[in-house]
């Protein structure tokens, strides 16, 4: 097992660095960092030409790939611009655990992603748990009563919060909850933000302070979840062992709640495990409209500026993530289910 | 052995499957040896039987010979052209004469290909005839010789019983008037009352257009109606090739004689009195092949000398090769 | 839906015509799923709208402008009132519902092309070509879609010329998205593709073709592709409305089609500041996004079940 | 085994259950926020009478310190924390904060040549840690600036000055090799020697230094609390202040990057102001109650012309055509409808300075007819009848670039048609502004002379001194100069020395002379169009009172704030 474990994280690496180049040499050519730097005013030529040089960003793509990988402590740069290289590099290196430094806040990116890991997985599980939960029961009752008219009516449902663009669900549910229910004089919820300053952050002000992003983004979710979760459970209903287990007359809640739901779980928790990397990801455009602080805003703030090292650094997290989960899950899934095996 | 009268003419024979490690740099661990060395030759209008237990590399060796799969080592001569070293123009030529019967007539045939489509096949790839309309015609013709109703051309395969299937796939294989067909394990896979059918049609075509065929099957019973001669496979290589009879009466391999005794007999008495050898152990893996005789690990009657020299492939009475140390 | 039980004439000519393709098969079973059915007629009737609307109204008209007349609700003349700079947003819709729609197939086709080719070759050949083409699958399938689509977006944006197209000319920004949409989500496709490449590369029929001298490329397009046809369908049908839906995220997030070249997506977006004042705005793209979406999933839903090849009933 | 998969399915099961039965208990796992434990109340009890305002900022910063900021969110929140040599009233005229007064000829704290500068400090100012503020604050703050071992935002124009004296401590001699007007631009925030020497000591470089983001000693009204990155920035009350304490205890602000979001946020009262409000936004957040200030800040939205033999369109080399462009586009009807009637049409780009706009430039009107028989004049006459004018053989198709800003997108729009109605055909592209305003180097639209009409909102860069700078010659961009910002190509040589000699005018009547002339040639070649005045538009909740704004330093009287 640990064997295969190894093997497997060994050949994620040349994956990883397939993907890091690749992103790189998209990157160099998204922008201009230095042309946004001068606030609502154009940068100074004096200020580019410096703020290029010390940057390092008139360095050749392929050098400024090595710094970023392994790093220029090992290798002398030319820091006041009289073209002698005078001291040695600062940075590490991506392999060394040194993301490098944002290029328009100069800090650390690690230190960046890593305040917003935790909100955005805050948002990001309360999404995923209630969207599952959701999936699960609706999901479940429309694959008992196949063709009802009540599983008719939820999928039609199911397909129209899904056919919407999110962005205007988050809008138009913050209009309603927000503005709409303060001028009917209802209990109205806040709207942007994780908090209100005069109260300070309390659980309950996050937890309230959730809902909206919570609800836009499970809306959108819910529909493949419970698609799949109902015809997974369509699956397992149509199994010989469940049509066994009813016809020696076990209770209709029993078979289905431990013989199907059982037999269900697996594919339910693969597909689950294997979305769970993405929710490192955050949400872009939930997190934008509600000015939550997650990863997803964080992208979005640093790719329109062109940051490349903030930029890169989410998108390999996010990558390594997907593999380590990969494994895990495959991991998870051999150990349930017993016809699998590592050779 | 070789002369004008030989169709096909098959030397040292070798079909290995790479065993891979790695993704993007493959290494390689190991070989399946499908298909170790044979060696033997088809005269023209004879059919010569191969027969094996599963896995011991008669399909594959039928396919390789095809060139179905690319050959490790060895060649195949049909009708004087080398099908293995044929690239292109030369390669087609040879496939217009080579063809094949699959065993299982349910995936032999395309399901999104109407009949005349999978008949005609063969002749638009050869350019056999000017129109379609002409290779139409000439399907007809075609299903009308293996037993068909032509109207039926312009259904689909999962339209037909798999007697049915198996008598387009002869119909295509025929299509493109081949000297020599490959039938790899053609009724295997057919109830026991269509199995006799499908056998005397692939006789009557026999007679009819002069065909050559290798008959892959794994059992001897039914080999013996239509075979001239026979060869017995063993874990990739040949252990015993004789005429139909010689074989039968006079089985010299342990391999071939155990084989032979699984056989049932239809006379009651004789059957009561036959003497059945039961192999013991499993088929070795092909991976990694017994040391001298492959044999050896399974044969009742092996000796020392087995399990280190590879017997010698000799041929002890006319016709009639064999290879194991203990036939004299 | 009487014909599911053939009277006896028809059993009758069945005994001389071939009774069912497998086309026909789907579309008798495509017939009963009568959401799809539903949907199918709702896109027809959507299609009718964006492109028979040309006729009542020119393009002109669509961009026509006049600020005196900005935020009016709908009326006589303009049925579907006026954007925030008095233009005919019904008019726009009608030209918007191209663009879109024109997005959303053409993209799928370039999905479909690039996912048919990297899973074919990647199943066909297997060996080195596959795990190159796998690796490469899977690197871009270890992102999130949306930040490819951001990323891309600002490495192709303000590059395209504007082309001609049909007699309209199309600003770079609608290729730039075409593309972008079709090279971030062809992945899936390729997956499908391969493993069903693979498992039917093995079959006795594709045997027969190498046998009889039928070149790889034919029997990758003549032989396999169409019998891994209904996954591509089902998939290539989907990704219509995920295209459509995508174009309106990367309109949202500034990216998109540039105005005034209207799509479904920006008109929107760019009503978003005017939920209360002017919901006409918001209503009508969103609307149709929304039926077109809709639809599509109905129909790819009623495909799934007909072109079922587990599935052997009527 | 099978015991463990039964525990394990147990376990998935029960957590899914569980946490979204509850619902609210994933609330409850409240990450871990180390350090402001102690700041925060455990409970959800309204903390005591906490005056707490909430400003919303559609961008966040990019670091607290005067030396790495970079844009314009940064630069004002300075003004609650950090302190600048001179703040601007809401006329936008300078007044001495940390100086005795404004240096001048008169009072001698400018010499005659114009090359020292002398600053006297008042000696009553004093660092939040009760740190006196003395002239090595300021020549350390210089000096920082200009380091090459600190990759500041900008050395301009610390640059322009050669040496600083500190004969004392409220004594800062400023010396230059030329006079320039940009010296009322320096000291705009200033960083504590007395904290980052150490800094700078130990490290070589300012730029990893922890003072940067979490700005522990200030000379502003208010401290710095806490930051957390893309939700939040508390400043409290500095009870240390040199000057009349603020009103408010605590100033809240909140990135919130989307404009609708930003706007519905004001309407429910979830913000107490917000800046750069579209003027769409406007009618909204007046119904809900939301005042409007405007205050001008030297910005004007405006179409910059490129008039180049080697990139333009041969049209727009004439002028004649360039005045018929600008005569084609009814500026005032969209500012009218569109703005709301909020703005007009400046004629100059001074507009917004009165003193150097005089005698006051008008815009062209809007006359299509008048358009037309110019156009006509000039040889560009539809000949062969395709609804576009031509002159041999070339037809009048020009591209007007611009960032994605709606209501820039909306003013393409309607120049596309206006501009068509009079036989120009008028190509839009849009881009964002990383790529608008990329580098002649990186192929950027507006420095490689992709763009007839370049469009954006800009400032005389010294606001409110006049100075410019984009138009000279030696800022035309090329292979020897890929950092030029001359994007429109234009080396006007009786421009470009009016311009050089404004840079180094510190007389105000001569300056208002030479700028006056820069202006009248703008307006008589036609080399920039005015579109629309923009100010600042703040949005400014109805229970704050006591507010005004600058254009320059917005905040300078925050400590007159109050909520009622």
């Amino acid at each position: 097992m640990v064997r295969y474990i190894v093997k497997r994280l060994f050949q994620g690496l040349p994956l990883l660095l397939v993907i890091s180049i690749t992103l790189f040499l998209l990157m160099m050519n998204i922008g201009d960092p230095i042309a946004t730097m001068g606030g609502r005013t154009i940068t100074r030529q004096s200020d580019r030409e410096r703020l290029t040089r010390q940057l390092g960003l008139d360095k050749p793509i392929s050098v400024q790939y090595l710094y970023w990988l392994i790093g220029n402590d090992w290798t002398k740069v030319d820091s006041d611009g009289d073209g002698i290289p005078d001291n040695y590099g600062t940075r590490h290196g991506i392999l060394r655990g040194d993301f490098g430094t944002s290029l328009v806040t100069r800090k650390p990116v690690t230190e960046l992603i890593g305040e917003r890991i935790p909100n955005t997985l805050l948002l990001m599980v309360a999404s995923e748990v209630v969207t599952v939960f959701f999936a699960l029961l609706f999901g479940i009752y429309s694959a008992l009563r196949q063709y009802s008219v009540m599983d008719n009516i939820m999928t039609a449902l199911l397909f129209i919060a899904y056919s919407m663009p999110i962005f205007f669900v988050s809008l138009m549910s913050m209009y309603i909850f927000a503005v709409l229910f303060k001028k009917w004089g209802l209990p109205y919820l806040p709207t942007v933000g994780m908090f209100d300053p005069q109260v300070g952050k309390t659980p309950w002000q996050i937890f309230i302070h959730m809902i909206l992003p919570v609800f836009s983004l499970s809306v959108t979710y819910f529909a493949a979840y419970s698609r799949y979760i109902r015809s997974t459970m369509l699956e397992v209903l149509s199994q010989d062992y469940v049509r066994t287990a009813r016809s020696k007359g076990l209770p209709r809640r029993q078979v289905v709640y431990i013989h199907a739901l059982k037999n269900a779980a697996l594919p339910i928790v693969t597909v689950i495990g294997l979305d769970l990397p993405f929710l490192l990801g955050g949400a872009v455009v939930t997190e934008r409209i509600f000015a939550w602080p997650g990863m997803g805003r964080l992208f979005l703030d640093h790719v329109s500026r062109s940051d490349l090292p903030v930029v890169m650094g989410i998108l390999m997290l996010v990558a390594t993530a997907v593999v380590v989960f990969q494994i895990i899950t495959d991991i998870i899934y051999a150990w349930l289910d017993p016809r699998i095996r590592f050779d | 052995m070789s002369d004008s009268n030989t169709l096909v003419e098959v030397k040292n024979l070798k079909k290995h499957f790479p065993v891979t490690r790695g993704i993007i740099l493959q290494r390689k661990v190991g070989v399946v040896r499908a298909v170790d060395g044979i060696s033997f030759s088809i005269q023209r209008g004879e059919t010569l039987g191969m027969v094996g237990e599963s896995g011991c590399g008669k399909t594959t060796a039928g396919r390789t010979m095809l060139g179905l799969y690319p050959a490790t080592d060895g060649s195949v001569i049909i009708d004087g052209d080398d099908i293995l070293h044929a690239r292109g123009k030369d390669q087609l030529k040879i496939r217009r004469k080579a063809q094949i019967i699959f065993q299982d007539p349910y995936a032999s045939l395309n399901p999104r290909w109407t009949v005349n489509s999978i008949v005609s096949e063969p002749m638009r790839v050869h350019k056999l005839f000017a129109t379609e309309k002409e290779r139409s015609e000439r399907a007809k013709d075609l299903l009308g010789m293996v037993g068909l109703s032509p109207h039926l051309l312009n259904r689909f395969p999962h339209e037909f019983s798999g007697g049915q299937r198996q008598r387009i796939g002869i119909a295509r294989a025929l299509a493109s008037d081949p000297l020599f067909i490959v039938c790899d394990e053609p009724i295997s896979a057919l109830d026991v009352s269509i199995q006799a059918q499908v056998v005397n049609l692939l006789e009557k075509l026999q007679d009819q257009l002069s065909l050559t065929y290798l008959f892959v099957a794994h059992d001897l019973s039914m080999v013996r109606h239509i075979c001239d001669r026979v060869a017995v496979m063993y874990l990739g290589v040949i252990v015993e090739i004789a005429e139909q009879n010689e074989l039968y009466e006079n089985p010299l391999h342990p391999y071939t004689q155990a084989l032979l005794s699984a056989v049932p007999v239809p006379d009651p008495r004789k059957e009561r009195a036959r003497k059945r050898t039961i192999l013991v152990g499993d088929v070795p893996s092909p991976i990694n092949p017994p040391s001298g005789c492959r044999f050896h690990p399974r044969c009742p009657v092996a000796i020392e000398k087995c399990k280190d020299i590879v017997p010698e492939w000799r041929e002890v009475s006319p016709q009639h090769w064999v290879a194991c140390h203990l036939v004299n | 839906m009487n014909n599911q039980t053939p009277t006896l004439s028809e059993l009758a000519d069945d005994l001389i015509t071939p009774p069912l393709t497998l086309w026909q098969l789907g579309w008798l079973r495509f017939r009963r799923h009568k959401m799809a059915l539903f949907g199918g007629v709702i896109l027809i009737l959507l299609f009718i709208f964006a492109f028979g609307g040309a006729f009542l109204y020119t393009e002109k008209y669509a961009n026509f402008n006049d600020t005196s007349q900005r935020l009016l609700a709908p009326s006589a003349e303009h049925p579907f009132g006026t954007d925030s700079i008095g233009r005919d947003i019904l008019a726009r819709t009608i030209y918007g519902g191209q663009i879109s729609l024109f997005i959303g197939l053409v993209s799928v086709i370039i999905e479909t092309i690039l996912g048919i080719i990297i899973g074919a070759l990647a199943g066909y050949y297997g060996g080195v070509i596959d795990a190159i083409l796998m690796r490469i699958t899977e690197a871009m399938l270890n992102i999130p879609t949306i930040f490819l689509l951001i990323v891309m977006a600002k490495f192709f944006g303000g590059n395209v010329p504007e082309i001609e197209i049909a007699g309209r000319v199309f600003s770079g920004s609608v290729i730039v998205i075409i593309v972008i949409i079709g090279a971030t989500s062809w992945m899936y496709l390729a997956r499908i593709v391969r493993a069903e490449f693979l498992s039917l590369k093995e079959n006795e029929f594709i045997l027969a073709a190498r046998a009889t001298g039928t070149s790889n490329s034919q029997i990758i397009f003549y032989h396999i592709l169409p019998n891994t046809v209904a996954p591509i369908i089902v998939s290539s049908t989907l990704s219509v409305a995920n295209a459509i839906l995508a174009e309106a995220y990367i309109s949202f997030l500034g990216l998109g089609v540039m105005p005034p070249t209207a799509t479904w997506g920006n008109m929107l977006e760019s009503s978003a500041k005017y939920l209360d004042s002017a919901p006409w705005l918001w209503f009508f793209p969103g609307m149709l996004i929304l039926l077109t979406v809709l639809s599509i999933n109905f129909i790819g839903d009623g495909m799934r079940d007909a072109l079922d090849p587990r599935s052997r009933t009527i | 085994m099978n015991h463990m998969k039964s525990v394990l399915f147990l376990m998935v099961v029960a957590m899914l259950l569980l946490s979204a039965c509850g619902g609210g208990s994933a609330a409850t796992s409240v990450p871990e926020q180390p350090g402001d434990a102690t700041e925060v109340p455990a409970t959800d009890a309204p903390a005591s009478e906490k005056k707490v305002v909430t400003f919303s900022w559609t961008q966040e910063f990019t670091s607290l310190s005067p030396l790495y900021s970079t844009g314009w969110f940064t630069a004002v929140t300075q003004q609650f924390w950090n302190c600048w040599a001179w703040n601007y009233d809401e006329n936008n005229e300078p007044y001495p904060y940390l100086v005795t007064e404004m240096p001048s000829f008169e009072n001698g704290g400018i010499s005659e040549d114009g090359l020292t500068i002398t600053l006297h400090l008042r000696d009553d100012i004093k660092w939040s840690d009760n740190e006196p503020i003395t002239s090595e604050d300021f020549r350390f703050s210089w000096a920082m600036n200009i380091d090459p071992k600190n990759i500041v935002s900008s050395t301009y124009p610390e640059d322009l000055v050669t040496s600083i004296d500190t004969p004392d401590a409220q004594t800062v001699v400023l010396h230059f090799d030329t006079p320039s007007v940009a010296w009322q631009s320096l000291f705009t925030g200033i960083v504590p020697a007395h904290i980052l020497q150490p800094v700078y000591d130990a490290e070589g470089t300012l730029d990893n230094a922890e003072w940067n983001n979490n700005p522990s000693v200030g000379c502003g009204p208010y401290n710095f609390a806490e930051w957390e990155s893309g939700s939040y920035a508390r400043f409290v009350r500095n009870d240390n202040y040199f000057d009349a304490p603020a009103k408010i205890d605590e100033i809240f602000i909140r990135f919130v990057p989307d404009d609708t979001a930003q706007t519905t946020a004001l309407v429910a009262g979830d913000a107490d102001l917000g800046a750069f409000i579209p003027y769409s936004e406007v009618p909204r957040l007046k119904e809900a109650g939301v005042e409007i200030m405007t205050q001008p800040s030297g910005f004007n939205e405006g179409i910059f012309l490129q008039v180049s033999e080697d990139f333009s369109h041969p049209a727009m080399l004439d002028v004649n055509v360039r005045k018929a462009v600008a005569m084609s586009i009814d500026f005032d009807s969209f500012n009218q409808d569109v703005n709301l009637g909020l703005v007009k049409t400046p004629g100059s780009f001074w507009d917004a300075l009165p003193y150097y706009n005089d005698p006051p430039v008008e815009p062209y009107p809007y006359d299509p007819e008048g358009a037309k028989a110019l156009l006509d004049a000039a040889g560009w006459v539809d000949s062969n009848e395709d609804g576009t004018r031509d002159k041999d053989g070339v037809e009048f198709i020009i591209q007007h670039g611009a960032t994605t800003r709606e209501v820039r997108q909306e003013l393409q729009a309607v120049a596309q048609q206006q501009l068509a109605d009079v036989g120009i055909e008028l190509e839009i592209l849009n881009f964002d502004a990383d790529l608008f305003f990329a580098t002649y180097a990186d192929a950027g639209p507006t420095y490689s002379g992709e763009l007839d009409l370049q469009e954006w909102s800009d400032t005389p860069s010294g606001f409110p001194d006049p100075d410019i700078y984009y138009w000279l010659c030696s800022e035309v961009p090329s292979d020897d100069n890929p950092s030029g910002t001359n994007s429109f190509y234009i080396c006007d040589e009786e421009l470009d020395a009016l311009i050089q000699e404004q840079a180094s005018q510190l007389d105000p009547a001569e300056r208002q002379e030479t700028v006056s002339k820069i202006n009248q040639i703008f307006h008589d070649k036609v080399y920039w169009i005015g579109a629309w005045q923009d100010p600042d538009v703040w949005a400014v909740s109805s229970r704050l009172t006591g507010v005004k704004f600058s254009g320059v330093t917005p905040f300078f009287n925050i400590t007159e704030w109050d909520i009622k």
